[in-house]
């Protein structure tokens, strides 16, 4: 579950990592007030959870305030639904550092990753120049000791006195990773001002997905949807994306599922949407059918293959959920696993023709989408 | 011949007594697999498809000699349970759990690695040997996927696994020993880490690994057959190849693995080592066959 | 630092483990309210920091009002000085458990210790039963897992249901251990109702004194002295004890301290204090002069044997001490160590005799305190 | 010969640009100990008393061979300096600090133990093998009590130590090695660890060990003894014989002992053992003589 960045930079406050002042607006008409207090010149920016927000124009460096306003308006007719912008003091910056922590999931550590040189580029680096990118394995059971965080500072070439102060915010970044079990928690860029102090210019933190339930304050994060396709799936905590293909996806697991996208890539298909129903919902083929018959498709091809997730349970649910929802396209079945004659029994008596293999069913879905078969 | 279990393998089942635990203990027997003892906590005294229940693994371990520990307990008591069964010198280990929290998994890989265990799963039907043994929640009796047979098998997913299995059980092939690492970011075991067992199981002629997106496991399969730690035949499926980019974790991601990483990034690692790549679940077991693997 | 019950069980409270209701009072006024909160039966119990309190009386059982306030008097006129009592209900016991974690320093880890047979007489069921008594060693770093209190609470004979509440109480007493930075927590007795409820009885907690500095809400406990000269040694920080015989020590080193003290027993002498000056306190000698010479005695034996201690340093303190108050008693001086020779230069100089020897030192005092010398 | 430290050992300093740590510096290179490195967090670029210093342990590593760490850190920093020095595999640990939080002196011993490295001290003077070398403030220039000979000394105390050896001088003998093994609940070294070292050395003819009340070193001295894993002549001192007893740790402390833990508990186990306890200091050297320990 990915925080927004002044969910994030309020953890790293907590943690006393410095942050800049800022004041987060959710409404146009909040802006004037908001910008008054932080003064110019400043950084606007969008509240959203995708990255690359810099290179996709939703950071903006302002000086005045027309152009604030401007700015703030901009930013909330954009397209992409912004739900609140942070209004933020611009700071005076000598050098961007990089700084996260992450796992090792082969050493099962925690992994810190450092660069003296950080910013917007640092994927170039990490691509061209991984020798600059420090990777410094933590043990949990011990935690991380103070003498780890200077190693780490020293080996980026921060020598007294800068070097105290970045020690203390990687000690200090590594305890809101322990504190939120989060999967990742990333300082990008983390700002050395003109006047050598520290301060977090940007904030990512990603908690465990398995973890959530110790930090329910964040679980309506996700709020912004593309569609109510989009929407009914996340309440339904169903995986689903939306394409402009034709064809329907609604499988169950997610290698399985990603293997028939690809299967369909291969045979010149096209896909409609990704949706899985497998795992813990292979019982809600009712609402899987429904977000599928939301999203404009040819066909809808279902496959599964599953052992707790019986198949006589899922062909029964696809035959009530068509019994109910009433379909206006084909649909494609190749239901096998546990149960799987009982599977074909329902399926048949229901009038549906169950294929057995996946790579067939997937020609058949393309031909059909391509209107070669009906 | 098996690696990890086979038939003489004494099993402890920890979570004995839930109803998950207890329909899969049922086919673990039924299967041939010496369950020899339960645990769940305030249960002990019980029996479960005649196995003795007990309180504790210690208490369990008074009264027989225990090989290897499968757990059929909930995600967030996953790292009790392992910790617990590490503490008393099991060295083998299955959870199948869904939803171990990370931090959790990281302590028990760590753990495991410096107790010289092994942890399979979690997120996993676990590991079985057909017709021999099993660990886990296979659905044993599909016999057009668990046929006894000489590939090893290795995969991070499902369904998929289901999928593919079956494709290498339809051109004439079984598997010797098939594992589910599970598909968590940080699995308790990795695909190079079984590699060795496989090299030295005499039954095993070739291996299958089913892989997918993230992580380096593949890579670190492909590292293993360039330092002829692992000289068996070896073919790989990996799921997602054409699949769109999902959400990024931050950039430690892409620094992790230095801008790879993607799907076809493993295939490239995998067939510049030497093994083959299917590009459909069908064409594993031809792969098979090409690479001449004998079927019996 | 001890911390007195009702400090204790408020760390237990915070913690989740029961604690019976009660109300502290810290003068006789205060009772009949308190009392009436608490209701009857209920037990009265002084908050003083020595152990063996039941056996010593200052714990009363009481189940009407008349004798209850005649308790409360009773403890409020003790000669021992007790600055508060807790009025505490009484419980419907049905079994006493004895559990605590301290040290084990061999291995380096936290060590359990439980019984099924709490109460006073553990340390006999110890000393005559110690097979009743459970170790169990806990890894500080991995920290104590569930099924490790599940364990100790079957070992103790405790089975469903009453396993779960031991075993929770364990792990929550565990935290209190940790947070606490404690040499030793302590629940004796260990209440199981007669509901089977579990609920501690007692509780010790003792801070460990090198960490002190993360506890400072209780650097006050120790407010009661038996005496000035004691008020003062624990102001000064200085290790002092007062007993009643003849000779005042002030010597450095607790080891060279307490071996002083022994061969004043062998040669039939009798100590008036124990005051060890060594250490951080090398400097201090116009500080344990006072204190000595507040004790009655016939001599000060003053012995010293030090290295970062300098022996000139203390010489030029004792000196210095005897000018500004002019004992009234001999003073008897064996210093060595670290700058030697200056000291002995020093004591000369000030119209001392020097000794070098210890033990010769140690029977001039005894001969000197039964007026055999002058 | 000696034990644990001699003239031959490598020695790293930290805290070596604080006050204490610059003195004893000094002193340690006077008497012959080869000091070849110090840390100090931000010094590194310095030299004290011509020893370059550096920022880490890790930078000291690179330029130097290190055998052992000498610790003049505050107490509350000794558990990240410790942590240190035994991630740069340096096994060898003399820590002096007075006060080191209880649960971070844990934490020292069990990690100590796990990476099978010695820490000795805190709350100690150190380790000295007189006219060799010296981890510690030790005032080695007093030559009543620091004169090079054959009996293996240990102690617990400061002051007393410099009394009984003084004592063992007196009657002509010197030491091989004397190791404070430190005041504190919990010391990173216990004398029983020391004990098959200085049976090991040829020099050591015999050990005297300085006890006193409480924890069970010296009954741990005792076992070796009984089990033959030391066997050389030991004679012991205890202070506190006759002493009160102090304030009791809840009840802890008497169960942890089984109600003994006295120190006549502790001189009837070492007597049993075989050990000879002088009833006073000067007892000791006549004590040795009387086992006909040679003094030369």
């Amino acid at each position: 579950m990915k925080l927004y960045e002044y969910q994030a930079k309020a953890l790293f406050k907590e943690a006393q990592i410095a942050i800049p002042n800022s004041v987060r607006i959710e409404t146009t008409d909040a802006a004037e007030e908001a910008l008054q207090k932080v003064g110019y010149p400043c950084v606007i920016k969008a509240q959203v959870l995708t990255g690359g927000r810099g290179k996709a124009g939703l950071i903006q460096f302002v000086k005045t305030k027309p152009t604030a306003l401007e700015a703030v308006k901009t930013l909330f007719d954009h397209p992409v639904q912004i739900p609140s912008l942070l209004i933020e003091e611009a700071i005076d910056i000598d050098q961007e550092v990089y700084l996260s922590i992450t796992v090792d999931a082969a050493a099962g550590k925690a992994l810190v990753l450092a660069s003296a040189e950080g910013g917007v580029d640092i994927e170039v680096l990490a691509a061209e120049s991984p020798e600059k990118i420090l990777r410094y394995p933590i043990d949990i059971l011990i935690g991380m000791m103070p003498y780890q965080a200077r190693e780490i500072a020293y080996d980026l070439g921060f020598n007294a006195p800068l070097n105290k102060s970045i020690a203390q915010t990687i000690l200090r970044l590594y305890h809101v990773f322990i504190t939120y079990h989060a999967e990742l928690v990333e300082i990008n860029p983390l700002f050395i001002t003109k006047s050598q102090t520290v301060i977090a210019g940007d904030g990512k933190v990603s908690i465990d997905d398995n973890s959530t339930h110790w930090h329910q304050a964040y679980e309506n994060n996700e709020t912004s949807f593309g569609s109510e396709a989009e929407k009914k799936a996340h309440l339904e905590g169903i995986p689903f994306i939306e394409f402009d293909g034709d064809i329907g996806l609604m499988c169950a697991g997610a290698g399985l599922t990603t293997t028939v996208y690809d299967l369909i890539n291969d045979a010149g298909g096209s896909i409609a949407n990704y949706l899985e129903f497998g795992g813990p919902n292979y019982k809600k083929a009712l609402q899987a059918m429904e977000i599928c018959l939301a999203v404009p498709s040819k066909v809808i091809l279902i496959v599964t293959f599953g052992t707790i997730a019986r198949a006589d349970v899922m062909a029964q649910g696809i035959v009530d959920a068509i019994e109910k929802l009433k379909p206006n396209r084909p649909i494609i079945t190749c239901i096998r696993g546990t149960n799987e004659q009982e599977a074909v029994n329902i399926l048949e008596s229901a009038g549906l023709k169950p294929l057995f293999d996946t790579e067939e069913a997937v020609l058949l879905a393309v031909s059909m989408a391509k209107g070669e078969t009906q | 011949m098996s690696i990890v279990i086979d038939q003489k393998t004494r099993v402890l089942i920890q979570g004995i007594t839930g109803k998950e635990g207890a329909y899969w203990t049922e086919h673990m027997i039924a299967l041939g697999t010496q369950v020899v003892a339960g645990v769940t906590p305030n249960k002990g005294g019980q029996t479960v498809c005649g196995v003795p229940v007990y309180n504790t693994v210690k208490d369990a371990l008074k009264h027989h000699s225990i090989d290897a520990a499968m757990l059929f307990v909930p995600p967030r008591l996953t790292k009790d349970a392992v910790f617990e069964t590490l503490a008393s010198n099991i060295k083998t280990i299955v959870t199948i759990a869904d939803g171990i929290p990370l931090h959790d998994m990281i302590a028990i890989r760590h753990h495991a690695l410096a107790q010289q265990a092994t942890v399979i799963g979690g997120n996993t039907s676990g590991i079985i040997s057909p017709e021999l043994a099993m660990m886990g929640s296979f659905p044993h009796w599909i016999d057009r996927v668990y046929k006894k047979g000489n590939i090893g098998i290795m995969t991070r997913s499902g369904s998929l696994t289901n999928e593919v299995t079956a494709m290498v059980v339809k051109q004439g092939y079984g598997a010797s020993t098939l594992i589910g690492v599970g598909g968590d970011p940080v699995p308790g075991t990795r695909f190079a880490e079984m590699l060795p067992l496989y090299e030295a199981d005499e039954e095993t002629k070739a291996v299958v690994i089913i892989g997918e997106l993230g992580g380096t496991m593949e890579e670190e399969v492909a590292d293993a057959i360039k330092q002829k730690i692992f000289t068996k035949p070896l073919v790989a499926f990996l799921g997602g190849r054409t699949a769109p980019k999902g959400q990024k974790m931050g950039h430690a991601g892409a620094i992790i693995t230095g801008g790879k990483g993607s799907v076809q990034d493993k295939i490239d690692a995998l067939e510049a080592a030497g093994a083959l790549v299917a590009k459909k679940p069908s064409q594993v077991g031809l792969l098979l066959e090409q690479l001449g693997v004998p079927k019996h």
